[in-house]
């Protein structure tokens, strides 16, 4: 039989809930057997998806984030999700180094962090919609 | 986050997780702090900060920006190797200077 | 100006989740300057109120549990819910030490310890539909 | 949870975050240690306990009670000034002992 459990938090699009967001999902990920260096690539995988939804899904809007996580045996499944403005062109977006915004002193790293640091990344997202991403990592297993 | 000046230098101590939440509270107390005058070079210590996302790749490379239109330098000491690991990805690492150690960074090794 | 913040979290009624559910509070309240002391508080009273849901709400029964926190200056109001069985008489259940459930151990001093470590607990419940509970503190001003 | 049985003493060395979920674990191996026999007093070490709520109470409660069908007796040291709070408002201090240190609680003073 499998293991399986899950969650979900809803917050509203304010830069002090960026470290909130974090600590819930590593708050449930602790369920699994984490190495500091899995929990440390969630945390920041996390937090890269959960910042993009608050400065470039919302802007000046206003609006709430979803997070989600999933555990099904030894993965973990994270989904964030923002009702912004969405994405015009994903393949561009997620190209190291591209961001929109500049000015803010975006680095335009933060889907390659997401990548890196997890197993499989997907965007969907339309514009005038929002935009989710679905984050998958299998933890090894420790013996 | 404290900042201290000495001669030319400006050291900025982080603490605790440099996030995009408090990435615009560095930017504001480090810009400040140049815009009084006299800073040549900003050193960031790195030893207290226990998380860092991409928000401290585009600090940094802001600050860099800032002191090159001021004719000074940046560099960073007290890097862990999980941060060593995110600056390598951005590439940033080749503008900026990354210390081994407070006195090596304050000394100007580079 | 008043400062406000929200969050909500939803998991289902296993008893892993009772720390995440104490973690995710803790680091959503943690924006409020609270005292080691008002922390514990809180994270008793969530605690107790998600512990009843899942040993009491739905027993047997598969179902989830929805934790609500708003912030409004220094004011912390947390909402648990569940969709249970409900409970028939509400005051005889806030009795010190009464409980339906001597033979899992539960002592019958949940809600006394709820009330003891907030500053309000209300409870509305319907047999059949499921049970509310809403605990407030205000947090004393530090200088 | 660390069980160590010396004599008829079994010593239950708690840690972490005492709710729920934990207690039904320790009704477990608590009672399941006693039943293997010769246990006249279970001692609890709270020392490494961070978090309790009122399923501490309920724990101990059980325990008492097996306890007394057999004979023997329930004692605690290592208790928090917030836990002896939780535990002041059950009345449970009135039917197991507390005790100040591990000395005093395997020496059996009461
Ligand atoms: N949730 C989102 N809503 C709208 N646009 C987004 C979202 N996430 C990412 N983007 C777009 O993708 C670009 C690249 O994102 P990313 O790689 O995270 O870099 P950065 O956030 O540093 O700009 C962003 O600059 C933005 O234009
Ligand atoms: N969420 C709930 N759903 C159904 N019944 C509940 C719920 N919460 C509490 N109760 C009832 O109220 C009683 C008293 O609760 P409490 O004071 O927390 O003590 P305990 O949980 O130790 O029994 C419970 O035994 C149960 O009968």
């Amino acid at each position: 039989m499998q293991y399986s459990n899950e969650m979900k938090i809803i917050f509203p699009n304010k830069s002090s809930n960026e470290g909130f967001a974090r600590v819930a999902v590593a708050a449930f990920a602790a369920q699994l057997d984490l190495t500091v260096e899995e929990m440390s690539d969630i945390k920041t995988a996390v937090s890269e998806a959960v910042t993009n939804a608050i400065v470039h899904g919302y802007e000046n809007l206003k609006g709430y984030i979803t997070v989600e996580c999933k555990i099904l045996d030894n993965t973990i499944e994270i989904t964030v999700n923002d009702s912004g403005h969405g994405i015009a062109d994903v393949e561009k977006a997620r190209q190291p180094l591209y961001t929109s915004r500049p000015e803010l002193e975006r680095s335009g790293m933060g889907f390659t962090v997401m990548e890196t640091f997890m197993d499989e990344v997907s965007v969907t997202s339309a514009l005038g919609v929002g935009t989710t991403v679905t984050m998958k990592k299998r933890i090894s297993p420790k013996e | 986050m404290k900042l201290e000046k000495t001669g030319g230098i400006l050291i900025v101590r982080l603490d605790g997780e440099l996030d995009h939440h408090y990435a615009t509270k560095i930017r504001e107390a480090v810009d400040g702090a140049v815009m009084v005058g006299d800073v040549r070079k900003i050193i960031f210590d790195f030893t207290g900060v226990g998380f860092m996302d991409s928000s401290g790749i585009g600090t940094l490379m802001g600050r860099y920006k800032l002191m090159q239109t001021l004719g000074g330098s940046v560099g960073v000491f007290g890097i862990s190797p999980r941060l060593d690991k995110l600056l390598s990805m951005s590439g940033i690492k080749k503008i900026i200077s990354i210390y081994n150690s407070e006195k090596e960074a304050v000394g100007g090794v580079s």
